[in-house]
């Protein structure tokens, strides 16, 4: 196919829009597809420092005892991986990253609502990443509480606390002012015509998560900003001794942190419902129900964070509604997977890598998520709550729902961002390898969780030893399937075949501009558009 | 232009509104004055929430907005009593 | 820049939802603050009474009166009253001074009771007061925070008023300040009431 | 099994089982269309586009699915909060890092013992951060929160030994903050409690020694005195010095009341004839008593016993090591009066750690902190002194 790029106007590569020139023409950039692609650097950036962490808390699991180093820097070492996976990596992830590239080309817009707030929450982004990272050379040693703060420990402990929750607090405002920048696009910038039920179901799915986004996040700033009160001023609030109340701290954080991981995964969610479609060539099934599910997914998932505490002593009653409540948000989750599956019934499909990957999304995160029932439900949750078959669960749900999300949407994406294609057999080779890696990994840790292994544990009793050890070999298989998996894009960017303006046969508006799109995103008219999942008269362009 | 249509509120509308502001703080701090037992707080909720009503409505110009904002804000409170309301559940049974 | 034109209606939408941000960060603060009456309402009862209603009702009313002074800037902008809108809008400020001024002959005060966060005199008295005056820092901190921030906004419209940028037809800047100022005078009309009348 | 840890598994059971069919059924059911509607066998895709029946069936069926495991769950909840108003009652406080467990009597342990096929009830706080007690086998887990009263019960059901486990991050120790339910048959149980470890009741004939004044000049853990120490003074090889010269002679029961009732007759070498004699002061029976303290031997506590039962039961342990090796705290390993650095009021002190040092330590702990350690020990202050000189004693037998 020929090269659609040589059409007279120049890619976003090429003109940034300004007389800025280099670094400068990136990082003062409006442009929302330069900004999208500096989150998507850093969160993988941050992505590799934080799962080397990982690795580094699976070495020290390897042997009961002492491994490769010492409690105390175990303890940061976990916390250190938690804030980064969280805030830094997975929280941003799709939505800054290819919410920014995708979303306005999807709306038939030439940028965000509000371009300059985008680059600030970007900038936003990149101090509360630095303050984070400070906080490991500062103070009194990194902190050590893992990334959840609980108080009254947050409060005892003398490590750098205080640097990492005002990094946490920042990185919430970047968060929340791309929610508000999204939230307002959608309503104000689609294109003419472009109908609510034309809308993507990756926009629907982003446009649930702003939501989250800004309504639960300055929850979570609040509640960071009352523990540097509680250390620095010693107010109290908080502390037993001074009247206040611990658990409390536990709901206002977890306010924030329930809903925080519908916006890690509703995204990812989004991503799947765009790229099953366009590989069985067939509409999305049940429109309508996976873009209500998005927002009910939004509503009712801010109603059950007290499912995290249990056993934190509160009382019978609040246990029974939360419960019951947790299970009410498994209903729109199974909508989807139920959805996604019959969108292949009667399709005509192309085994590719972003299907490779959306569908090894439905299955890890039915996994993760079928779990989270087991902890949902009160009884069962008492004796695996802080055990491994938690940390079993969310790593299901974030790595391999989130994760693997993000790996779809960076090989559905990939085309059209930088005009070239990856080697699809090398990426079918790392998917593999990071299936079967991912499940050797974590699936014995649900055994061990379920024998009782608490979780954030330096050293354990010998009984654990076998499964924790399968999981470290796990984690080295792993890793062998996110390099390939690197370096076949890195390649792929620097010398892949071109490709045309759809290489896949997608729907969707951004099939419609070349490959990489100008700065104003569209070169003509998408005439021919009829719908995101109409694929009638729709050409594959390789 | 949509600006064209903008509602302008008038002076004499704000005057009123100031008017009835100051009057209902007067009553606030009066009613405070009165044992009323539990009730005090709810009756101070009950006038901050009309004192509000006011400021968002008219000063904040809800009342000539489109409904899709109205709704938005509403749904903003409900998930702040919500949020406050659903803590309940725990230390209210503690 | 690749400006995109102007949305009038864009840029209020995203005020609002600004707007919305700090509700709930300020219901973070109203969480604690309404489980920690239902706690202590007796400590709630003796500390609400040490604090000074006299200059908690000066300042409703001095922000009261601030907000109506934006509301008219804004109208008199909308009409072309440039003059009047930037007089409002220094009215305004000034009122926000006076708000701060005011709190801080307050904050002081109390400071020389021995009455500030983790204070050896809070630690002898009853643990719900400590909490009471806790919160009563902390959420009143804020606020000023927001005041003095507020204030800063207010100061920068003037000047672009001033430089003509903001205007009758291009106002939306000036009525998303005032969006944000009335927020913060909204914010004190619950304050006020439960800090200073607490039963 | 008992009929919570019961109910608790089915609802396991029951979520795994339904989870497993769910699973096995959209795998397969994926598997089968990527393979029945590949593009090279399916090559014209159909346009569906939805299907209302379809959504209600799983929208409802799901629905259904799920209440009935909140059904099971909450059951099993029900059964672990449930506590029969019989259960015998323990007190528990957890802190950085161990756990203290107080019996009905006034008793203290650092492992749990409990009778078997007895509901036990433990009524729990902390003093410190939050903790939770977790016993995977009765399935149970409760956080311990500072300031606030938390509970959990169990059926303690056969004989056995559990592990104990910390589960809510609390600091370094976090993974070492592991202690065991010992539950023994009931007999066992009742000999446990009733030996009173704590304030050893010390043999009435030491009462009779101290009384008498005996002590003053005696003592019963041979350390030398004015007088030779009643340690192992039983049938023990002594040189005497009579009026006739000198001569040994065997402790036997006739020469020691002899040297009670008549000390001047007979002297012990190199020692002064300065014990008054205690014919009439001691009645025979108490003589009786005491000779027959001295047969059966002094009790066999070897020095630092007690104090080493305190540093456990009060969780010293949990933070100082005994052999030397570095935990949260020193070692206790040769702390005594070795030269220590510490900070006081911000300024580094060199100081040696005598007895007033360390008593000063252990009960306001914030006064000196040793150089490089954090300041987390938590006041002892509710010690009692004969306790604190235990400890003291106790840390002097670890020096090299
Ligand atoms: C991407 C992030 C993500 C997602 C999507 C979820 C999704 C869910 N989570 Fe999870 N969770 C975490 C991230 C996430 N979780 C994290 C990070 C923690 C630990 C935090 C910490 O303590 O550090 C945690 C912890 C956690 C707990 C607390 C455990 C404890 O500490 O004791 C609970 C308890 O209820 C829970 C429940 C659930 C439930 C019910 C869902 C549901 O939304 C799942 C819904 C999905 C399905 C049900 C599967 C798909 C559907 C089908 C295959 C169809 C068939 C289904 C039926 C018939 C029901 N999660
Ligand atoms: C996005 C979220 C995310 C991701 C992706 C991961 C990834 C991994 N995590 Fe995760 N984890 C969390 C989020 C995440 N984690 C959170 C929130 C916690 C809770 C923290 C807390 O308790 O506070 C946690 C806690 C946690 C624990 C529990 C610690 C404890 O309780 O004591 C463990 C233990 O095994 C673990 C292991 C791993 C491993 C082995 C990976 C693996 O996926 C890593 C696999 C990767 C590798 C093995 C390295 C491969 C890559 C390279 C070598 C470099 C690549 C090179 C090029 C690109 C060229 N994590
Ligand atoms: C939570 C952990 C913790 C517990 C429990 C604890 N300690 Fe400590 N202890 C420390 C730390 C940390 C230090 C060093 C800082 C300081 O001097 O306060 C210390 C210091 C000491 C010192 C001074 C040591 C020296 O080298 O000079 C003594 C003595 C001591 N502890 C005794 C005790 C005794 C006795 C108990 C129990 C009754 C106990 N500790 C319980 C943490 C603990
Ligand atoms: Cu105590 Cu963990
Ligand atoms: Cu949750």
């Amino acid at each position: 196919m020929q090269n659609q790029t040589s059409s007279p106007i120049p890619s976003f590569f090429e003109d940034s829009g300004s007389d800025r020139k280099g670094i400068l023409s990136w990082i003062l950039s409006t442009d929302h597809k330069r900004i999208g692609l500096m989150y998507l650097y850093m969160v993988l950036g941050m992505f590799i420092i934080g799962v080397c962490l990982g690795l580094a808390i699976r070495l020290e699991l390897f042997t009961p005892g002492k491994t490769i180093m010492e409690a105390q820097t175990y303890n940061a070492v976990f916390t250190l991986h938690g804030v980064i996976m969280i805030f830094i990596v997975v929280i941003p992830s799709i939505p800054a990253a290819f919410g920014n590239i995708i979303l306005p080309i999807h709306l038939g817009a030439e940028d965000v609502a509000f371009p300059r707030l985008n680059l600030f929450s970007w900038w936003l982004y990149m101090i509360g990443t630095g303050l984070a990272l400070l906080s490991l050379f500062t103070g009194n040693g990194p902190p050590d509480t893992g990334w959840t703060f609980y108080v009254p420990f947050s409060e005892f402990t003398t490590t750098n606390v205080n640097t990492a929750v005002f990094a946490v607090f920042i990185l919430g405002f970047s968060s929340i002012l791309t929610g508000l920048n999204f939230i307002t696009t959608i309503h104000r910038l689609r294109a003419p015509g472009l109908k609510w039920k034309q809308l993507s179901l990756f926009s629907w799915s982003l446009y649930a998560t702003a939501w989250i986004q800004v309504l639960a996040t300055p929850i979570l700033g609040i509640t960071v900003l009352l523990i540097l009160a509680e250390r620095v001023l010693g107010v109290g609030l908080f502390d037993p001794n001074k009247g206040g109340d611990p658990i409390l701290y536990q709901h206002l954080f977890w306010i924030y942190s329930h809903p925080a991981v519908y916006i890690m995964v509703l995204p990812a969610m989004g991503v799947v419902s765009e790229i099953i479609p366009v590989f069985a060539r067939k509409p999305i099934f049940g429109y309508k129900a996976i873009a209500v599910s998005s927002i009910m997914i939004a509503f009712a998932g801010s109603l059950v964070w007290a499912h995290h505490m249990f056993t934190s002593g509160m009382s019978d009653t609040a246990v029974l509604i939360f419960s019951l409540l947790t299970f009410i948000v498994a209903i729109p989750s199974a909508i989807k997977v139920f959805n996604w599956i019959a969108t292949l019934y009667k399709g005509s499909i192309f085994i590719e890598p972003p299907l490779l990957y959306a569908l090894g999304f439905i299955f890890l995160f039915s996994i993760g998520g079928l779990t989270g029932l087991v902890l949902g439900s009160a009884g069962t949750d008492i004796h695996v709550h802080d055990t491994y078959f938690v940390v079993s669960h969310f790593h299901y749900v974030i790595f391999g729902g989130t994760g693997f999300g993000l790996f779809g949407a960076m090989h559905f994406w990939f085309p059209k961002i930088y005009g070239r294609m990856y080697n699809k057999n090398v990426a079918t080779t790392a998917w593999a390898i990071l299936m079967i890696g991912f499940n050797l990994l974590y699936f014995p840790l649900f055994i061990i969780g379920l024998q009782g292994m608490p979780r954030r544990y330096y050293d354990y009793l010998p009984e654990y030893t076998l499964g924790h050890q399968i999981s470290t070999v796990g984690s080295w298989i792993l890793a062998v399937g996110l390099i390939i998996m690197f370096v076949n894009l890195y390649n792929g960017m620097k010398s892949g075949k071109k490709v045309g303006r759809n290489p896949w046969g997608g729907a969707t508006l951004e099939w419609y501009t070349p490959s990489p799109p100008p700065l104003l995103n569209f070169d003509k008219e998408p005439d021919t558009f009829k719908g995101p999942y109409s694929f009638k008269g729709v050409e594959r362009d390789e | 232009m949509e600006h064209n249509k903008h509602h302008i509120m008038s002076v004499k509308t704000a005057t009123l509104v100031l008017a009835m502001l100051l009057f209902l703080t007067f009553v606030t701090v009066a009613v405070s004055r009165i044992d009323l037992g539990y009730l005090n707080v709810i009756v101070a909720l009950a006038l901050a929430t009309t004192k509000s009503l006011f400021v968002i409505l008219f000063f904040m110009h809800l009342k000539y907005e489109n409904k899709m904002l109205k709704l938005f804000v509403f749904i903003c409170f409900l998930i702040l009593a919500i949020f406050i309301g659903m803590t309940f559940f725990d230390v209210a049974y503690r | 820049m690749s400006n995109v034109h102007k949305d009038y209606q864009g840029a209020k939408l995203g005020m609002w939802l600004f707007l919305f941000t700090e509700v709930l960060l300020f219901g973070g603060m109203f969480v604690l603050y309404a489980v920690y009456l239902s706690r202590y309402p007796a400590e709630y009862h003796s500390a609400g009474k040490e604090l000074n209603a006299f200059i908690g009702g000066l300042n409703t009313v001095v922000l009261l009166i601030s907000s109506y002074f934006v509301a008219l800037a804004i109208s008199f902008l909308q009409r072309g009253e440039q003059k009047k809108a930037i007089r409002y809008t220094y009215l305004t400020l000034f009122m926000a001074v006076l708000f701060l001024v005011n709190k801080a002959f307050e904050w002081s005060a109390k400071f020389s009771h021995g009455i500030y966060p983790d204070s050896p005199h809070l630690r002898e008295l009853p643990q719900g007061e400590s909490v009471f005056y806790g919160l009563y820092f902390l959420m009143t901190g804020l606020h000023g925070l927001h005041v003095i921030i507020g204030g800063g906004v207010m100061a920068f419209v003037i000047y672009k008023m001033k430089k003509n940028e903001v205007n009758s037809t291009d106002f939306v800047m000036l009525e998303n300040a005032g969006l944000y100022w009335h927020l913060v005078d909204l914010i004190w009309i619950f304050l006020f009431p439960l800090f200073y009348l607490v039963i | 099994m008992t009929d919570t840890i019961n109910k608790i598994d089915t609802a396991f059971l029951f979520i795994f089982g339904v989870s497993f069919a769910i699973m096995i059924l959209i795998t397969l059911v994926a598997i089968y269309f990527l393979y029945k509607y590949h593009h090279t066998k399916h090559p014209e895709a159909a346009q569906i586009e939805g299907n209302l029946i379809a959504e209600l069936t799983w929208t409802i069926i799901p629905s259904i699915i799920v209440i009935a495991m909140f059904w099971f769950g909450w059951t099993g909840y029900k059964a672990l909060r449930d506590a029969p108003a019989d259960s015998m009652l323990v007190d528990v406080t957890a802190r950085m890092w161990s756990w203290k467990f107080t019996y009905p009597n006034g008793k203290t342990s650092s492992e749990l013992y409990v009778p078997a096929n007895t509901p036990v009830k433990l009524n729990m706080t902390s003093v410190d951060v939050i903790h939770s007690f977790y016993v995977p086998a009765y399935r149970v887990k409760m956080d311990t929160v500072p300031g606030m009263q938390t509970y959990v019960w169990f059926d303690t059901g056969e004989p056995e030994t559990y592990e104990i486990l910390c589960a809510e991050y609390c600091g370094v120790r976090h993974s070492f903050m592991l202690s065991k339910v010992i539950v023994l048959p009931q007999e066992e149980y009742d000999a446990w409690i009733s030996t009173e470890e704590k304030p050893v009741e010390q043999p009435e004939a030491i009462t009779i020694l101290e009384n008498n004044g005996c002590l003053d000049c005696h003592s019963i853990d041979g350390t030398e005195l004015v007088g030779p120490t009643l340690k192992d003074i039983y049938n023990r090889e002594t040189v005497i010095v009579t009026a006739d010269g000198e001569k040994t002679v065997k402790a036997d029961e006739a020469y020691l009341i002899k040297a009670i009732n008549d000390p001047s007759s007979e002297i012990v070498k190199n020692y002064e004839d300065m014990m008054p004699p205690f014919a009439e002061d001691l009645s025979k029976e108490d003589l009786g008593k005491l000779i027959e303290f001295f047969k059966t031997g002094m009790p066999a506590e070897k020095p630092g016993e007690k104090g080493a039962v305190i540093a456990e039961n009060e969780g010293c342990t949990g933070c100082h090591s005994t052999d030397g090796s570095e935990l949260v705290g020193p070692s206790f390993k040769n702390m005594m009066d070795r030269d220590v650095i510490a900070i006081k009021d911000g300024k580094k002190i060199q100081l040696k750690a005598d007895s007033r040092y360390i008593i000063s330590s252990i009960v306001s702990p914030g006064e000196y902190i040793v150089d490089g350690y954090d300041e987390s020990m938590p006041p002892y202050d509710y010690l009692e002194d004969e306790q604190i000189m235990a400890l003291i004693e106790y840390f002097n037998t670890l020096k090299d």
